[in-house]
């Protein structure tokens, strides 16, 4: 690796308390970005996809915590800071970009505002240079005439028009790396196709690194250049997506692609993977996805897998050499 | 904004004309102003006289046309008891009951809000849960006991204030204050204090349970994410928010402070429409009741209205595109 | 309705036939506000026409806020029309029930009734069955849509999303429905929990021979489910066509756009001119087709007049001036 | 020297004949004054008039008296008597119902009126208490020529402003907060007070007052609660001045229906029966009472009149034997062995300790089997129970002012109810006898022989246990160490004979 | 959405008790010491107030048994106590202890019953004010707004005012203590109203009311059995803060006079009793009874608040 990476996180372990005991809400995370790329991270509704942004951006609800591992923001560990430092990270060096446009902003203060209060946060800059960029901010991101919207209230807003504001403000201060948790599922197809358009091209533009979290595969295999794929708290599969769309080597990753309903002439049921994800209080001995899993395996049902890496992907599966081996097969046949 | 207005009216006036009924019917049954006047020795021929003079003794319905039709010129007839025009009555009585409930609602707002906040942010503190507690004790007891023990206290034991009345007042035009006097200022202590301790217990705890959930919404963690600092998230973006509905429960609680001192007015003497009105009960003193209750009603229409407009003031959502 | 479908279809049962629908909701309310506000008022759904042909399933598309759920409650009787009719071919016989499976598997079943209680509400009510028997139907529905008959003393609390959404439709199928309406049943699952629902509703559907109403936003659902779609956009049918039909030929412009915004999984790198503008409030509606500020092919007559569906010689029907006079080239579907 | 005082309510209003509230008469009297006027011993003296004499059995003369101004400086003269006369007589006024057995006035020269009555009538110079002399020429020129009334819209201009003859003077009044009255420099009378304010601040409730008094803003107060009286006198800077009232407080019977409002007993009215009402009179242990409810200050009546009122025959204030065993045999005869459930109407406003007292009377009642529905109510809810008969057993007193007199108590208590008299016989007690000797009293001018008839008339009432009598409540007064008060028993506080150190 | 975390045991499920045991509300109760302290207190409370009967030495309600001779007595521990009377005795010779105990059982009956009352009437018309809308729903909620300017003592008088005029004499004696009961009642019902209707709103508008239309059921057959179980959480916090100021106002009613009859005094009415002797040195008459009722009363408020707490769903 030539390059440093934006963000490094290793063996991240994050515990949330609860009166039946100590969660164990992410087990052993590891996954670094470069700069520059875009990192999608898919998987169910409580995976721990939003759990994962929020402990990079030092925000876990109490009594949630990291319990162990690291976090670096470039050189610098970021998961021991104090909440004052912290907040010098958040927003300058890291940027958020939430799920509901519509609650992401305070109902009550106005866009400029809003976008004023944070770059004078983290910029030293007068008032006057403060909305003057905040204007060219809000033109970034394609909001059309920003003067005349400026003193407007998020409500006088569409959806779209409000992720765009969210994206600005998050943008604000030119952060390294944006956190970007589901920041198209509450808005319609032909919406969430801009705003998408919108981060990527703004990302390039500026170099800025983007995790981006979803559980619309589509949506990644569109925007992200590696994506992790999480299941009850684990990355189980992390690779660029091509490969991993292409390939998926997880049984859990496989039961996904073939989940997805597609465009194309129906032929059959679609692949089902049967039963649910364990909550995180009853997550089973061995790999987490072995009641589910069709290829389980004994070793499956006692001991939790090591993630292993194959070129640039890493799988955490016991019989992901196997597999491995045989794409090997497939593709040199 | 015309229809809102429209709509207001008309529920207003709704709501006038049946408390209007309403208070009206309370003539009929809650004594007979005949006897104070007369005496208790007074025979039935000199009653009867004086009733039919008075014209109690038509039927109801009569009655109350008679006086809808008079009290919707402002005439409300003459109180029984001191025999001076109703309107002036309550009129000359408007500026005590609102300075006491002014202060009432100073120091509830000013002390309730800040001990709220302060109870959300840290609400597992020891300062917040003490808080919590003693306020509670405080809406527990009583408020004619307040006010007599602060009165043994601070009155009788240590002689610092007095136990009754205004103090010197300052006639401003047809307003009288006693703003303007160290005795005015001295007398406003206690009763403000007994009328502002439930309303402060009740916004500190309002403002705590709003703020701990406003703390929670996701613009306040966006806010969070975006490095905004802990006094700017907590003074304006969550405590703006907080204010909502602390507006609707200050509306309604600055009315009942007006509409209700009853026993504050009562134990500390002070001259306003509770002292009035509960003098009035006690006499039978119909006209003032009648009117008292229009009043109020008044009162908290126009609260309602004014508490609409601060919604539009503070919240942009509800202002009309 | 145009003659040449009505002759296509007429070997097939209809089991629905909506014509010219319309849903307005006043805006604003209170008592004076009929006689002094301006009386404006938001056409959810406006002159809306469509069939739906016995055991098939009939699916409508669009986005937030276009109508759908607003004609879904029409269908199901939960709201009555401000304009236009509903028939149902076997309206009023005994064995006519309407039963609906809604979008927020946390809001549609009482949080206070066990879900064998909410399964059997339908039954005993209607008194489908003697008590007696009452219990053994709960038991085989929980089979049937694959929970245990165990599960009917759990609260709904105590599932997750797809399997409430199991219940739900255990519940709906419970009242012995002839005409299913679904309302955007998968949109809050999670895709490996909606692949197993989906499943589910097909299988049933060809197992009872259901007639089905299926709302979706998301194309490729629709896909997977139904014979017919319809596409709605601000209260309004843009286009009906075989579902086939519709993906491989779709001729509305935004039908087009739809199909484009999707993001796929095959789509790598594939940098879209994504479509410009936004969805006109209803409060508001743009004059003429609704569609027309963000249509490509918009002219004059699009801003100023309504387009009305039309038969296209592979059946579907599409509401667009520029598919009529052929101002964009136009694909035909051939079966 | 200024004088602070309090009492439970504020006068209610300055127009002397626009009430007959008795707190506002008394506070009246030390603005305006009467032909007449009562000294500290509630005894007749004159006032306005120097002297007066009989012309015939209805009619009297009054000298009046010479060099005496109105507040205002207007000369007092016979036509300021007669115009008030006049203003008395007019629809709005209440005093008039005090003056009923007057009939008419009239000038004889500048300082000489006859006062008409109806009849012969013994009770004038009491009756003439209440009419007060305002000026002709203020009234006339401030369009107050009328008593202030309540049908009118607009208020009476004497509603707020005085011009009496009297001792003190209007300077200021704040209704319920404050009246403001200064010594009248040129008052006829030589005064015997040495104050040149009076601030008079009403405070209703008695915690407060006593609190106040306390901390030191007042100089005296009225209506001071029994309780209190410890407290004051252990405080060492004030001292508590209380004596007997003119009120007897006694309890009153429905003895005229034929079935009690509130009784178990159907059919039939034990209170009918003079066995029933002499049992619970013996049932009674008003010297308890005395003991524990009244803290030791009360005097045990054994008649409905005051020992201190005008014409009491003093002699027969004696009480029936408190006795347990005779009231359980009384009721054996008259056939309630195991006693029987009525109602009993208290005040709990009114009287000292009113609600006390009831209950104290309750739980007597409940050893000889009477058992009590008590129906204890605020003043005004109680007014109309007496008003309307509405009653079985029930709490009342009167002290027979404002004239100050037996026959006037005794009219309004015992004559048979009618339209005009027996105003407050509730219980409808009726005894033809008591009936026949009432017009001889009200028309015998011979004292002695008046107080022989009294003396009848009581006897009647005592025989027929018309009433059980309980006591006459104190008077208490407080006051700042070296305050003279000047105490009388009508509860009447006389600015005029206060004196402050 | 964020679910709690609930286990599943895979066996026969659990009990109602058990469930009820396993609840996040036990283990919150369990782990509030404030929760724990005032509800016990106000059970204590209660249990005396029950048993009041058999626990009290004397009946204070019964006249006959009261001997003026015992008026005033200091409690126990003072200089000129008694055993007999263990908290010394009132003006009445009544034993303080005793009249407490029953003062207790009036008062919690009076603000149990008021708040019942309000309880019933608040929550069936802000049921029907939030389902049927309209005008229905602009009725009852100017109804509200007129209710609101009527201050408690005014209602207490009307009420008893009417009652009086419209009722048969026979039944007067009763209706102090009914009309009371009333006059509190009528007062607080606004407050249910108001929430009832916002949580009606919020709940007729979920597909499970949705899906009981569909087979037919009624308005009122949804409203009772669907929307109101799911509506009543709101509803058991202001009761219990309202029984709280119940008793408050009671004892306000009573201060002015309109209370409770002062032969079966509740706390409230013997504040007020003791309120007048306050500068006398009885103190116990008052502070007593004060000290009982500012404890009952501040349980019930802790209690209250901290159900409020726990019954905020956006605080989960
Ligand atoms: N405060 C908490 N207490 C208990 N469990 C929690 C808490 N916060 C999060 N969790 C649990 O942690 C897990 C991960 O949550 P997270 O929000 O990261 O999921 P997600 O993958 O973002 O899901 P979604 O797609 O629904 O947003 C979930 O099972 C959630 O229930
Ligand atoms: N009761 C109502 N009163 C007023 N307007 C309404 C009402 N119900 C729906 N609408 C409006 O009608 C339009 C269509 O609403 P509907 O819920 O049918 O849309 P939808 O297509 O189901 O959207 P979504 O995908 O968000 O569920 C919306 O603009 C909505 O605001
Ligand atoms: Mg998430
Ligand atoms: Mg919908």
């Amino acid at each position: 690796m030539s390059i440093p990476p934006v963000l490094t996180v290793q063996n991240l372990r994050v515990e949330i308390p609860t009166r039946r005991g100590t969660l164990l809400a992410l087990d052993d995370i590891s996954f670094s970005i470069a700069p520059g790329e875009i990192l999608g991270f898919v998987g169910e509704s409580g995976a721990g996809k939003s759990l994962t942004g929020m402990a990079i951006l030092g925000l876990l609800d109490p009594p949630g915590r990291v319990a162990s591992g690291e976090i670096r923001l470039g050189e610098r560990r970021i998961d021991q800071l104090s909440q004052r430092e912290m907040r010098k990270v958040r927003g300058k060096e890291i940027g958020a970009v939430f799920q509901d446009p519509l609650m992401s902003l305070n109902p009550l203060l106005q866009i400029g505002d809003q976008l004023v209060e944070t770059i004078r946060t983290h910029l030293p800059v007068t008032q006057e240079e403060a909305v003057r960029r905040a204007l060219g901010l809000m033109r970034a991101v394609g909001i059309p005439a920003p003067e005349a919207r400026f003193t407007a209230y998020p409500h006088q807003f569409s959806g779209g028009m409000r992720q765009r504001i969210v994206i600005a403000l998050a943008l604000c201060a030119e952060p390294r790396l944006v956190v970007a948790d589901e920041p198209t599922t509450a808005l319609d197809v032909s919406i969430q196709a801009q705003v998408l358009q919108l981060l990527r091209q703004l990302c390039r533009d500026k170099g800025t690194s983007m995790l981006l979290v979803t559980h619309d595969m589509g949506v990644i295999a569109e925007t992200a250049d590696r994506v992790a794929v999480m299941y009850a708290g684990r990355i189980v599969e992390i690779g660029p997506v091509a490969d991993v769309i292409r390939n998926p080597v997880h049984p859990y990753t496989r039961g996904l692609m073939g989940a997805i309903p597609t465009l194309k002439p129906v032929t059959g049921p679609l692949a089902q993977i049967d039963g649910a994800m364990p909550r995180l209080n009853a997550r089973p001995v061995g790999c987490a996805f072995n009641p589910r899993c069709p290829s389980a395996t004994d070793q499956c049902r006692n001991e939790s897998p090591r993630v292993t890496s194959h070129g640039p992907r890493q799988v955490a599966c016991w019989l992901a050499s196997a597999e491995f081996a045989d794409h090997k097969e497939l593709e040199t046949a | 904004m015309l229809r809102f207005l429209s709509t207001r009216l008309w529920n207003g006036l709704l709501v006038m004309t049946g408390v209007s009924f309403i208070s009206f019917l309370l003539f009929s049954y809650i004594g007979d102003p005949v006897n104070n006047l007369l005496g208790e020795t007074a025979t039935l021929a000199q009653k009867e006289a004086l009733r039919a003079s008075l014209g109690l003794d038509q039927s109801l319905i009569v009655r109350f046309f008679k006086y809808l039709g008079l009290a919707v010129r402002g005439e409300f007839g003459i109180s029984y008891r001191n025999l001076e025009p109703v309107g002036q009555l309550l009129m000359s009585r408007v500026p005590a009951t609102l300075e006491l409930s002014l202060c009432a609602a100073v120091l509830a707002l000013g002390f309730g809000i800040p001990m709220g906040v302060y109870a959300g942010i840290k609400r597992n503190s020891w300062l917040a849960q003490t808080m919590q507690v003693v306020s509670l004790v405080g809406i527990s007891i009583p408020s004619f006991l307040t006010g007599i023990i602060l009165i043994l206290v601070f009155s009788v034991e240590l002689n610092w204030l007095p136990a009754y009345g205004r103090g010197d007042v300052v006639a401003l035009g047809g307003w009288t204050t006693g703003f303007l006097t160290t005795s005015g200022w001295k007398s406003l202590v206690m009763p403000s204090i007994t009328l502002a301790l439930f309303q402060l217990t009740l916004f500190m705890r309002l403002v705590r349970s709003e703020m701990m959930e406003v703390l929670r919404t996701d613009y306040i963690k966006f806010a969070r994410a975006r490095g905004v600092a802990d006094r700017s998230i907590h003074f304006h973006h969550a405590l703006k928010n907080t204010l909502i509905p602390v507006i609707t429960v200050a509306g309604l609680q600055l009315g009942s402070l007006i509409a209700f001192s009853i026993i504050t007015e009562t134990v500390f003497q002070w001259p306003g429409m509770g002292l009035l009105i509960i003098q009035a009960i006690t006499f039978g003193d119909i006209p003032v009741i009648a009117a008292y209750l229009m009043l109020i009603a008044l009162l908290f229409v126009l609260i309602n209205a004014v508490v609409d407009l601060l919604y539009f003031q503070v919240d942009p959502r509800v202002r009309i595109a | 309705m145009n003659a040449v479908l009505k002759e296509a279809i007429v070997e097939k049962d209809i089991a629905l036939s909506a014509t010219d629908l319309g849903r307005h909701f006043p805006v604003g309310a209170g008592l004076l506000a009929g006689k002094l506000g301006a009386g404006r008022s938001v056409k959810a759904v406006d002159g809306v026409s469509f069939d739906i042909r016995r055991g098939e399933t009939f699916s409508l598309v669009g986005e937030s806020g276009c109508g759908k759920s607003t004609l879904a409650r029409l269908v199901a009787g939960l709201d009555a029309p401000s304009a236009g009719s509903i028939k149902f071919a076997d309206a009023g016989q005994k064995d006519h029930r309407i039963q609906m499976i809604f979008q927020d598997p946390y809001a549609s079943l009482n949080p206070r009734y066990r879900i064998g209680t909410a399964i059997a509400e339908p039954i005993r009510f209607q008194k489908l069955l003697p008590e007696a028997q009452v219990m053994p139907r709960v038991h085989e529905l929980l089979r049937q849509v694959g929970l245990a008959p165990a599960d009917a003393l759990k609260f709904p609390h105590e599932f997750s999303g797809g399997q409430r959404q199991r219940v739900s439709i255990a519940r709906a199928l419970a009242g012995n429905p002839s005409f299913l309406v679904c309302d955007e049943p998968t949109s809050a699952l999670d895709v490996s929990v909606q692949a197993q629902i989906l499943n589910l509703l097909r299988r049933l559907q060809e197992q009872l021979g259901l007639t089905c109403l299926f709302i979706s936003h998301n194309l490729a659902v629709i896909n997977y489910v139904s014979h017919d779609v319809g596409v709605m956009y601000l209260g309004r049918l843009a286009e009906v066509a075989p579902t086939r039909t519709l993906f491989e030929a779709p001729k509305h412009p935004y039908t087009q756009l739809l199909l484009a915004a999707l993001p796929q999984l095959d789509t790598r790198g594939r940098d879209k001119s994504p479509i410009t503008g936004e969805i006109p409030s209803p409060l508001n509606p743009p004059s003429g087709c609704a569609f027309h500020p963000r249509c490509p092919h918009a002219n004059d007559r699009c801003k100023a007049e309504k387009p009305e569906l039309t038969a296209q010689p592979d059946g579907s029907q599409v509401a667009c001036h520029a598919v009529q006079e052929r101002r964009i080239p136009v694909m035909f579907h051939s079966a | 020297k200024t004088f602070t005082w309090t009492a439970s309510a504020d006068a209610l209003s300055m127009d002397p004949y626009s009430t007959n509230n008795s707190f506002t008469t008394s506070f009246m009297n030390n603005i305006y004054e009467g032909l007449v006027r009562f000294n500290e011993k509630v005894e007749i003296e004159p006032a306005l008039a120097e002297s007066w004499s009989s012309v015939s059995p209805t009619v009297w003369r009054f000298k009046l008296r010479h060099g005496v101004k109105f507040h205002g400086g207007e000369p007092f003269t016979a036509d300021d008597v007669v115009f008030s006369w006049q203003r008395v007589m007019t629809p709005g006024s209440i005093s008039k119902l005090n003056l009923a057995d007057v009939k008419d006035v009239r000038k004889v020269d500048a300082f000489t009126v006859d006062v008409e009555t109806k009849a012969p009538f013994p009770l004038l110079l009491n009756q003439l208490l209440n009419l007060t002399i305002m000026s002709k020429t203020w009234s006339e020129a401030n369009n107050a020529k009328e008593a202030s009334d309540l049908q009118q819209k607009k208020e009476n201009f004497a509603n707020r402003n005085t011009n009496g003859t009297g001792p003190f003077m209007l300077k200021s009044r704040e209704v319920d907060v404050k009246t403001v009255l200064v010594a009248n420099p040129t008052w006829w009378d030589k005064p015997k007070h040495n104050l040149t304010d009076v601030v008079f601040t009403p405070i209703q409730s008695d915690a407060t007052r006593t609190s106040s008094l306390l901390s030191g803003a007042l100089d005296a107060t009225v209506n001071v609660p029994l309780q209190d009286v410890q407290r004051i006198n252990s405080s060492g800077a004030f001292t508590v001045v209380q004596g007997p009232e003119l009120r007897t407080i006694f309890l009153g019977m429905d003895q005229f229906r034929d079935e009690l409002l509130y009784a178990d007993v159907k059919g039939k009215n034990p209170f009918k029966d003079v066995r029933v009402r002499k049992a619970l009179y013996q049932a009674i242990d008003v010297e308890a009472i005395k003991r524990s409810v009244m803290r030791g200050v009360s005097w045990p009546a054994g008649m409905v009149l005051s020992p201190q009122l005008n014409g009491a025959p003093k002699a027969l204030n004696t009480r029936l034997p408190f006795n347990v065993e005779a009231s359980k045999k009384l009721l054996a005869e008259a056939g309630y062995p195991e006693g029987f459930t009525v109602g009993m109407q208290c005040p709990n406003n009114r009287y000292v300790y009113d609600e006390q007292i009831c209950l104290a009377i309750i739980s007597m009642l409940g050893r000889v089997g009477i058992k009590i529905t008590p129906q204890i109510e605020p003043v005004a809810k109680w007014n109309v129970r007496l008003n309307t008969m509405d009653v079985s057993l029930y709490m009342v007193g009167h002290a027979g002012l404002p004239m100050a007199d037996s026959y006037a108590l005794l009219y309004d208590v015992a004559a048979t109810r009618t339209a005009t008299a027996g105003g407050l016989n509730a219980g409808r007690y009726s005894n033809p006898a008591f009936d026949a000797v009432l017009p001889k009293i009200a028309s015998e001018l011979d004292t002695t022989k008046r107080n022989a008839l009294l003396a009848d008339a009581v006897t009647i009432l005592r025989d027929d246990v018309a009433y059980i009598p309980l006591h006459q409540q104190p008077i208490t007064w407080a006051a700042r160490k070296g305050v003279e008060l000047k105490q009388a028993p009508d509860n009447q506080l006389r600015l005029w004979l206060i004196t402050a150190p | 959405m964020n679910t709690t975390v609930v286990s599943l045991p895979e066996a026969a499920p659990p009990s109602a008790w058990h469930r009820f045991l396993d609840s996040d509300f036990v283990y919150a109760y369990k782990r509030s010491p404030t929760a724990i302290v005032s509800s016990l207190t106000l059970l204590l409370f209660v249990l005396v107030a029950l048993f009041a009967p058999w626990l009290a030495p004397q009946n204070p309600f019964d006249p006959a048994a009261l001997d003026l001779m015992n008026a005033r007595i200091p409690p126990a521990w003072l200089e000129g106590g008694q055993w007999q009377f263990p908290l010394g005795t009132d003006g009445q010779g009544r034993d303080l202890l005793s009249t407490l105990m029953y003062g207790l059982r009036i008062s919690l009956m009076v603000s149990f019953c008021a708040t019942l009352f309000s309880l019933v009437v608040g929550v069936t018309l802000g049921l029907v004010s939030g389902y049927a809308g309209g005008r229905i729903d602009n009725l009852i909620m100017r109804l509200a707004d007129m209710q609101l300017s009527f201050p408690t003592i005014l209602v207490a008088l009307l009420i008893d005012g009417l009652s009086r005029s419209l009722l048969p004499r026979s039944v007067h004696e009763q209706l102090a203590l009914f009309v009371v009961i009333f006059a509190i009642g009528i007062s607080t019902w606004v407050q249910y109203a108001r929430t009832v209707r916002g949580a009606t709103l919020v709940e007729k508008s979920k597909d499970y009311v949705h899906a009981a239309k569909l087979i037919g059921m009624g308005p009122m057959r949804i409203l009772f059995h669907h929307v109101l179980p799911n509506v009543l959480g709101p509803v058991l916090v202001i009761a219990t803060l309202s029984l709280g100021l119940g008793i408050l106002t009671e004892a306000t009613l009573s201060f002015l006079g309109l209370g409770v009859p002062p032969t079966s005094p509740s706390l409230g009415t013997l504040i007020r009793v003791g309120n007048e002797v306050l500068f006398s040195g009885e103190w116990w008459v008052t502070v007593v009874p004060g000290v009982c009722l500012v404890i009952l009363v501040l349980a019930i408020n802790l209690l209250g608040d901290w159900l409020r707490d726990v019954f905020n769903p956006k605080l989960k």
